[in-house]
């Protein structure tokens, strides 16, 4: 007779990026930055509610798996060095 | 901004949030805010629709799921437990939405507080229940549509106003109850930080606007937000220990008109109806100070 | 004092509360405040235990039990068919004691606030769950022995202070709230009338000894609720549309250990720990302005 | 075929006086009251959880069927013209 060992897979999920899959492909524009114009101010960054920029000493870089194109960035940027383009 | 804001993302890219998701935005920043030293318990709601595809999680800390009405009750058990493992240095934290909360969690989380855990809750508030398909809830504003507060020749969307819970906890004892909002992210921040350094139960209530159920553009989440607050609609404030002190006061409040007419859900109301709002606004900033 | 009171008994003799009971005074005086225009929905409770064996009941008046949880839900569906049958004239009561308001109905009785019914709340107090043996609630204060806050080497008492349900309502925004006390009848009586006379939720807090539960002689039931009520530990007070007004005020305090010692559930107190009871209800005499 | 016509008995309880009983059968003391001392201030009427005192020109009259003997009319009364007494 056998004792019963729990369930057969993890009842844990585990941390992932993409969790939901490439979800930029739900998209129909998507954030183009002007570094130029960029005065690093990091409001693009603050505000990405899909974790979808990092931020380098040359400013911001867009995550293109997994941005939505929601437009906050661009849309909250003070030096308009974000704007959104068609795909 | 650098000091407040550090750069390790604990909740990853490739939800399934909508695009401009106010809520979504909120766990991001109280997860920079909190740091990897806590447990989460979270209700049923958007955040964890969106967050958690078995066998897949945007979690990077230990988080547990909870029933739509229990996330604070779960939270209680986890903070009894380590408190009598003697684990220190953990903060245990609940997390739903404004229906897990205002609604049907309301009560779990009156009797947390009562009990004085040691614990964080917060509460996400898109103002109705989002991922069902927008129905009301206790803390949907007055006027605003959704599908169970149509607009038609009888009805004018939600005729009762929002259930003040910041104000419910507060009168519960709680040393720290504080609102906050996704366009004031170091407020929002610093909040989360004050309640993490005070032992007992804690509130936080974060405006969350939603872009799909409020009806606007999502690019314009953070300019909806933050309108509410220059306006008046959403005030910013804590309370320690009983005393309010108002953390955003606007230089000149915009008209509530700015921040209504950016939004579907306020779209049939009428000049008198927006004046009556006006109203209701104006008394609650006099009696909060905000002026 | 006979213009507020009348003769009629809507409450019958032969019940079986215990000898001295104050939450069936409590009933026998809103019944009389309010008269028999009433349908009132009683949750599980003592009040309910006692007074419906069934095939007979002591209620001279519509009479439904709801469930411990549910007093107020079910007070808003009566409400609402009332409303849509077009009959004026009744007014709902929904009576419950404080486990099942504090507690177990308190979410029911939150909501159904919040969707602005017209009905009266009444919570007779009696400070912990009664009828099941004397456990705490919510509602039990701060050092009082019950069953589940034994006294001993590790614990004294309830370590919690009592949950705020009248603060907690009037957080909710209900036009009428009130706290009255079985010491008080006319005080309690005109209350009852008041909030009878408002549209929309109103809310009653009465303070009920238990002599088997607070641990004292049964005839002294009402000289503890005068007690609570002149060393300020129980303060009568209305919140008419957001605006306090305490309606009996204490000529000279009353030192809190004269109410106090008066109860078995108190009597492991030390000087110490009274002080300290003492400087929590001056703190709250002077925040209220009782002086 | 009988349809269902709903339970055999009311579902309703009857308003009764009694509905727990004789419960001054639980009682070892009762009030006795002195009609010479009393003022009709009707306080022993009012504080009377067991509905139990009626209030007539000459008095307070006890119901002595449900009267429990809680003593709490003896105790309020401020001309101390109610005293408890053994059965």
């Amino acid at each position: 007779m056998k004792s019963w060992r729990g369930p057969p897979v993890p009842v844990a999920a585990r941390p992932s990026v993409g969790s939901s899959g490439r979800t930029s492909s739900w998209r129909i524009q998507k954030p183009v930055v002007n570094l130029k114009r960029c005065t690093r101010c990091r409001m693009c960054w603050i505000f990405c509610p899909d974790v979808a920029i990092s931020f380098t000493k040359r400013g911001p870089a867009i995550n293109h798996d997994y941005c939505k194109g929601c437009g906050i960035c661009a849309n909250e940027c003070p030096a308009k060095a974000i704007t959104m383009e068609a795909l | 901004m650098r000091e407040e804001l550090v750069e390790e993302e604990l909740f990853a890219p490739g939800h399934r949030a909508c695009a401009g998701c106010g809520a979504t935005l909120a766990v991001r920043l109280a997860l920079k805010a909190l740091g990897k030293n806590v447990i989460v318990a979270n209700a049923t709601g958007c955040v964890e629709v969106i967050s958690t595809p078995y066998p897949e999680t945007a979690w990077r800390v230990p988080w547990i799921h909870a029933a739509f009405e229990n996330a604070a009750a779960v939270a209680s058990g986890v903070e009894a437990a380590l408190k009598s493992l003697g684990r220190r240095g953990v903060k245990v934290v609940a997390i739903a939405g404004d229906g897990g909360t205002a609604d049907i969690g309301l009560q779990a989380l009156s009797g947390a507080v009562e009990r004085g855990h040691d614990f964080i809750y917060i509460c996400y508030d898109n103002e109705a229940y989002m991922n069902t398909g927008i129905q009301r809830s206790s803390a949907t504003p007055f006027g605003a549509w959704t599908t169970t507060t149509p607009v038609g020749r009888v009805k004018r969307g939600k005729d009762r106003p929002k259930k003040d819970v910041p104000a419910i906890i507060a009168a519960h004892g709680a040393p720290y109850v504080a609102t906050a909002s996704v366009a004031y992210p170091i407020d929002l921040i610093k909040k989360l930080r004050k309640a993490a350094a005070t032992e007992g139960p804690t509130y936080i209530h974060i405006h969350c606007p939603c872009p799909p159920g409020w009806r606007f553009d999502s690019d314009k989440m953070i300019e909806v937000a933050r309108l509410a607050v220059l306006s008046g609609a959403w005030i910013l404030y804590e309370i320690k220990n009983g005393r309010l002190n108002v953390t955003i006061k606007p230089p000149k409040r915009r008209p509530v008109s700015d921040y209504l007419k950016m939004q579907g859900r306020f779209k049939h109301l009428t000049d008198a109806e927006i004046a009556e709002i006006q109203r209701t606004v104006d008394e609650r900033c006099r009696h909060l100070g905000v002026g």
